[in-house]
């Protein structure tokens, strides 16, 4: 390689207590290449990132910047070392402006170190032109859609002017169409010379974007290769180690009869008149852009939110929900997207975490829960969907994202479901266990659940589901059968011919 | 009529340098305290008895409660007590049956089966600040009350000034203000009063920090000596106030000599005979004083020089 | 097999780790109380014990709500008030007659209200609990000046002390009821389903409310139950003390609250146990024990009182911190 | 466009709505001025105004430091102490004959540290703000009651009493004092960058430190700042009193932050002004001084105080809700 290396890791080595999450890593970015970074969660990418951006202080082992040495001391000189990172959780302050979390401490100041706000709101609408947001800056985040807090972050990191930029998983939360304004962005970056660190558990996007891709496993360098000379099979296999074939499972072939009805549900404002229907052993699909309604729907349909019109059949009878309780009761399952913050409980054990949902089934008289019957449901279920933790009283927060989506899915799973709501199921996982994931789901619906999978990712909507809904603005505006459905054809239907024509 | 079972003692007298008199106390942070810690070490120091103050910093029963049954426990010759509230009734009663004589101070605890009380007494306290008031104020006119409601020692206070003050037909009583017992909020107070009734005479405090807001207020009112204040006690802000001529006077009382003369009777309890029947114990009668009265102090610009602490 | 093994000792490990801030309270205390032993003939006497213990019993019983609550994540600083105004208002209606047991239910009952008003503000209009507390705090207290006109209720019935003077073997009531509740209350919140429920909204409250936890419905009970407990202990303390005074419990809650805290829970919930909140309890009044017994000068009570709550829990953060469970 | 002109409007709209905040308390206090006029003629005459504002100075000094406090997500439960404390040792230097000016920078000195104290074991130990302030309460109050066995400190002399005594053009220092310190508080709290990483760092931690904040720095600066204005608050009172009580500034912290809270800042931090908090203190202030006017029976006091918290705290909480704000 004759190109300048701009940004180095060698045999860096982290621990947390009982991990080990890197061991020995190597990482080399060259000066204007985009650089993917995958692996299977808890490979150690975020931890390595975490280093790069002066989080946290490596055990041992080094971070090189043109070749020179640097110890990174903390985030502020990262980023003055020209490193600037969009972290895997979000980190914005939702009561502040847009302008005051894209400029955070580095407002433009007046005399005395007032802030400037003229200018700093001048500042923002400029960066917010990089992605089309017509947004005023004076918008606190709090205000915004997830995808479009995740905008403002990308901006952050850009208005750095760094020469480094990483992006730890970017568009988990994104559409297709501000994944393609990132890439346009970072293309146009890239010709000025800037550096990227790219993460993402899709590898299509990597194959779209990147120039070469660096495997971790365990926590251990794999390989570095160029993109050209690899295709997606070989990258899941040095990722897990093993080849994966059939990633979405064979669809059911037994599918029952209709047994779940939704009928002309409405919330003002949020969603209209949706209906449908769900077959036993049927999976579902809910297509749409973020911002849909479809969350709103399942939270309606789980009790979480009232509706103002419509009715939910279950077995020909009319339920009556107005809780979650309601909801678990009728066996209605309800997974949420936002796993850290509404799903799980982090600091909580995977035991005590599997019994939330159904708690009561574990009593064993005068209220009193069972403690053995609950440890040895939950080891049975650590086992039969292969969580990966020391212990089944580990705290949930150690563990990595993939597992936490495995714990969310078999505490739901746990209560044997009449109808299982999935939202956005895969965010954030890996290959591996996302396969895992659907086959999971797959064993569900063999035994007759019907499972509504909210999905913003196009593939899997078209990988898993045997039927596919469209909502756009609330309503439901397409249905398509699994055979007749196309990526065009569920993009054009979810965002509006004419959007798409303006957007893309 | 007090009916009490006369402790009886061992034959065995401990000698008089390991004999133990305790105070138990509340409001321990307070300024007035001083002179019972005072009184207490002097009694030690001239009976050469051991003594002891102990109780919580703030107006706390319970805890009170709880040292003094730990005072208990220290099996003492007596305990001296101020009987802030009846809810002190029973542990002066569990201290009697325990063979412990008790005596109450500064107020006084009729329910009990204590041997003797020492103090003026809040009534008595409050009853001479309004005599004092309506003197300085000449029989005539609107006078203001500063308390916090709810301590019953100050509410008996108050009953003391209201009694007094009722037997002047010319004088009013327009209003009873809360301090808070925060100079700054009496201070609030006092200035609110002070504007309501621009011809208040007089204002009357049942504790500290009454005396030092209602002093802070009329002096910014610029009413220094037109409105008349009269205080409690004698801490060293009152003092000065009185020297400035903003406060006319205070109640004081001769607050070392209650406990002082409380560990004289205890003391002598304990260690002398005095054969008033052929047996004190069977004619139920305790061989001490029932009552001492240490009587009022008024401290004004005549005398509070002498009163002076550093 | 081995895997087996290995999850064993991990579960041993993890237990006795979960089990250590009880256990570092308990060694703090046996530590004092040898100290004590050795420097106080009197400490180590039942009398002196069981004075101590009475003397925790009110504040003991009120923690064991307040854990509940804390580890909900709740907050309530109008116990004191609870403590004041219940005792008065059941010692008023025995004064007026009206049988002890009856006057005793009515005092609770009001507790249970006070309570309630606190769960519904907080759960239903979402108004933070440490200002709506604080301003039942002076509510109640008001309305017990109101009602009182700030005078003392004597002249209650003897078969109502007995409540809180009566012996069993020489052990005061009071003793006897403060620690049957805290047993039964440890063993509720640990083992029965619905205590449980407290350490999930605890530790993620929308995720409990996705579980089907009726969230603020246990609000509701919880701050019913701290504030029935409280007016239980009002009572109890009217009883012990023989009168009830309008003062009675002011500055309480901090000093439960201390307690607790010190007996491992947190303020943002999902931890803390009532064996932890009644040993912290314990060692504030062993503390308060020491200073009357060593015969400490009043004036340094509060110094001390301070010094020992920053100690206390700095001790137990520094030895959680290095042994890496923080 | 279109779409453009909604999001403009949307932004006025709300700009509109997050001041309401101030406006909400501004318009109750509106409310309460125009009722007490009509009720009691000597209400808004200059003498009561002032009396009313002086009695505010020493607390709406305290709430700025509390105000930046909160906003950063802490909390001071010790600032009461600390006026008592402060004022205490100025006081005795003065009298043993240091220079008046040297005292008060001792004072302030001492605040500082004792706010450092807590800032330190806050953000280096990681120990609870409300835990970590109440035992400082209790240390520094204790301290000063051993310093002073109790006894207030007179003989102050007269060029340092001018400082909580004398008037311009009829307006006390202390309220002249305290309004300059407000309006320079909540003009740097809301326009300089410095004081504006406290909404950083009470909004998200993390978020903050990522921003290249260094936030404990930040939290010892901020506790050591209502250390300092509280110690400074304290010696002004000293001044107008002509004399420091050991009980000086008892129970000041809940009246403080609840003025705060009532002035728009929130426990969980992250929002808040000085002015709000102003305005806070005055609502407070104002109450208190209707009650006496009225000739409301003191009984009724505490019983008002804590039904207005509550209530303005509702009033507040369901308006921002009806407005789709929370
Ligand atoms: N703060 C922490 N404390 C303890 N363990 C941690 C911590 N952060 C990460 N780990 C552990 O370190 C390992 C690496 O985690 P990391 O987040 O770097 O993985 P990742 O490759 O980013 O995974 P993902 O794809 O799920 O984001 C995991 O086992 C994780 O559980
Ligand atoms: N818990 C919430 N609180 C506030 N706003 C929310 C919440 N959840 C969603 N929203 C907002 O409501 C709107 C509708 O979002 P919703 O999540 O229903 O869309 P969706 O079609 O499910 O999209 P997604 O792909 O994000 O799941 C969005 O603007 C979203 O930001
Ligand atoms: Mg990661
Ligand atoms: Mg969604």
């Amino acid at each position: 390689m004759d190109k300048l290396i701009i940004l180095e890791a060698r045999d860096i080595v982290k621990n947390f207590p009982g991990v080990r999450a890197l061991d020995r890593i190597q990482l080399q970015l060259q000066k204007g290449e985009v650089h993917a970074l995958v692996g299977e969660n808890g490979a150690g990418k975020s931890t390595l990132m975490h280093i790069l951006g002066g989080v946290y202080k490596p055990d041992s082992g080094d971070v090189f910047i043109e070749g020179k040495k640097v110890k990174l001391q903390n985030p502020y000189h990262a980023s003055q070392e020209g490193i600037s990172v969009v972290y895997q959780e979000l980190s914005l302050v939702q009561n502040l402006s847009i302008a005051e979390n894209i400029f955070a401490n580095r407002q433009p100041l007046k005399r005395m170190k007032l802030v400037d706000w003229n200018l700093l709101y001048q500042k923002t609408s400029e960066v917010l032109k990089y992605f089309n947001l017509e947004i005023d800056p004076r918008t606190p985040v709090k205000e915004l859609s997830v995808a479009e807090q995740q905008v403002v972050e990308i901006l952050k990191a850009i208005s750095y002017n760094p020469k480094v930029l990483i992006l730890d998983e970017p568009t988990s939360s994104l559409t297709q169409i501000e994944t393609k304004l990132l890439f346009k962005n970072i293309k146009l970056l890239k010709e000025k010379g800037v550096s990227f660190v790219y993460i993402s558990h899709h590898l299509q996007e990597i194959f779209e974007i990147a120039d070469r891709v660096t495997i971790f496993r365990d926590g251990k360098y794999i390989d570095t290769r160029n993109i050209s000379e690899v295709n997606e099979e070989q990258v899941v296999k040095l990722m897990v180690g093993r080849e994966i074939q059939n990633m979405y499972g064979d669809r059911n072939s037994k599918i029952g009869e209709e047994y779940f009805q939704v009928e002309n549900l409405s919330q003002d404002g949020v969603f209209t008149e949706v209906s449908f229907s769900l077959k036993r052993g049927e999976i579902l699909g809910v297509a749409g852009l973020v911002g849909a309604g479809r969350t709103e729907l399942a939270r309606a349909i789980f009790g979480l939110e009232p509706f103002s019109e419509g009715s939910i059949r279950l077995n020909g009878k009319v339920l009556s929900i107005h809780s979650p309780g309601d909801a678990i009761q009728e066996g209605i399952a309800y997974l949420t997207e936002d796993r850290k913050q509404q799903g799980l409980f982090l600091k909580m054990s995977y035991r005590e975490n599997l019994i939330a949902p159904d708690m009561k089934r574990f009593i064993k008289g005068m209220n009193i829960l069972d403690e053995s019957k609950i440890t040895s449901f939950a080891e049975q279920s650590q086992k039969q969907f292969k969580i990966i933790t020391p212990t089944i009283f580990q705290k949930v927060r150690n563990l990595s994202g993939g597992n936490q989506q495995k714990v969310l899915l078999s505490m739901w799973v746990g209560i044997n479901p009449k109808v299982l709501i999935v939202d956005e199921p895969t965010r954030g996982v890996d290959v591996g266990a996302r396969r895992e994931i659907y086959k999971i789901m797959r064993d569900l619906t063999l035994s007759g659940v019907g499972i509504v999978m909210i999905s913003s990712d196009l593939p899997e909507v078209l990988g898993v589901s045997d039927r596919i809904l469209v909502m756009r603005g609330g309503r439901i505006v397409g249905e398509f059968n699994q055979n007749e459905a196309t990526e065009e054809r569920v993009i054009t239907c979810a965002t509006g011919v004419g959007k798409v024509n303006i957007l893309t | 009529v007090f009916s009490f079972i006369v402790p009886t003692f061992a034959e065995e007298k401990l000698p008089i340098s390991e004999q133990l008199y305790i105070e138990v106390s509340a409001l321990g942070s307070l300024d007035y305290f001083y002179d019972h810690k005072l009184g207490m070490e002097l009694a030690g120091k001239y009976l050469g008895v051991k003594t002891e103050y102990v109780g919580p910093a703030d107006f706390d029963m319970a805890a009170m409660i709880t040292a003094f049954e730990q005072a208990i426990a220290k099996k003492p010759q007596g305990i001296l007590v101020v009987g802030f509230e009846p809810s002190l009734d029973a542990i002066v009663d569990k201290a009697i049956d325990a063979g412990i004589p008790v005596v109450t101070l500064d107020a006084d605890l009729p329910g009990s089966k204590r041997i003797a009380f020492v103090g003026t007494g809040n009534y008595q306290a409050g009853f001479e600040g309004g005599k004092k008031l309506a003197s300085l104020v000449g029989e005539k006119g609107k006078v203001a009350i500063m308390t916090r409601p709810g301590q019953s020692n100050l509410e008996e206070r108050i009953v003391g000034y209201k009694d007094s003050l009722a037997q002047y037909p010319d004088i009013e009583i327009v209003q009873i203000a809360d301090t808070q017992s925060d100079p700054t909020v009496a201070a609030q107070a006092a200035a609110a009063l002070l504007q309501k009734y621009p011809d208040l005479a007089g204002i009357g405090c049942v504790e500290a920090a009454g005396g030092a807001g209602a002093a802070t207020a009329v002096n910014e009112a610029g009413k220094a000596g037109q409105v008349k204040i009269v205080s409690m006690d004698r801490g060293n802000d009152v003092l000065e106030y009185i020297k400035d001529g903003i406060i006319s006077a205070s109640v004081a009382q001769q607050t070392a000599l209650m406990p002082f003369y409380g560990t004289q009777i205890l003391f002598n309890l304990y260690n002398y005979d005095i054969p008033i029947s052929s047996d004190n114990v069977k004619a139920k009668i305790s061989g001490a004083p029932a009552v001492i009265d240490t009587g009022v102090v008024i401290v004004d610009e005549s005398n509070y020089e002498y009163f002076m602490r550093d | 097999m081995s895997q087996r093994e290995q999850t064993k000792n991990h579960r041993n490990l993890w237990r006795s780790l979960t089990e250590i801030h009880e256990f570092m309270i308990l060694f703090i205390i046996i530590g004092a109380v040898i100290l004590m032993t050795i420097l106080s003939p009197i400490f180590f006497t039942s009398g002196n014990i069981l004075a101590t213990l009475l003397s925790l019993a009110i504040e003991s019983i009120i923690a064991i709500g307040m854990t509940v609550l804390m580890v909900s994540g709740g907050f309530d600083m109008s116990v004191g008030s609870t403590v004041g105004f219940t005792g008065a208002m059941a010692a008023m209606l025995m004064v007026r007659g009206t049988p002890v047991i009856l006057a005793i239910m009515v005092g609770i009952g009001l507790g249970v209200l006070i309570g309630m008003g606190n769960g519904l503000i907080i759960s239903k209009i979402g108004i933070n609990p440490f200002i709506t507390t604080l301003g039942m705090l002076n509510l109640v207290r008001g309305l017990l000046l109101v009602i009182t006109k700030g005078k003392n209720i004597t002249g209650l019935p003897d078969s109502f002390k007995i409540l809180g003077q009566g012996k069993f073997f020489n052990v005061q009531y009071p003793i006897l009821i403060a620690i049957i509740l805290v047993i039964i209350g440890d063993f509720l919140l640990r083992k029965s389903q619905f205590f449980r429920q407290n350490y999930y909204i605890g530790g993620n409250e929308r995720a409990a409310l996705l579980s089907g936890i009726n969230v603020s419905k246990m609000k509701v009970f919880n701050y019913a139950l701290v504030g029935g407990l409280a007016a239980f202990a009002g009572i109890i303390m009217t009883a012990r003390l023989g009168a009830a005074s309008v003062s009675a419990g002011t500055g309480l809650e901090l000093r439960v609250i201390s307690a607790v805290i010190i007996g491992g829970a947190s303020l943002q919930g999902g931890e803390g146990t009532v064996a932890g909140a009644f040993l912290g309890t314990l060692l504030m009044a062993l503390i308060q024990n020491s200073l009357t017994l060593l015969g400490v000068d009043v004036y340094w009570n509060t110094f001390v009182i301070g010094t020992t709550l920053l100690v206390a829990v700095m001790i137990d953060t520094l030895s959680k911190k290095r042994k890496g469970l923080l």
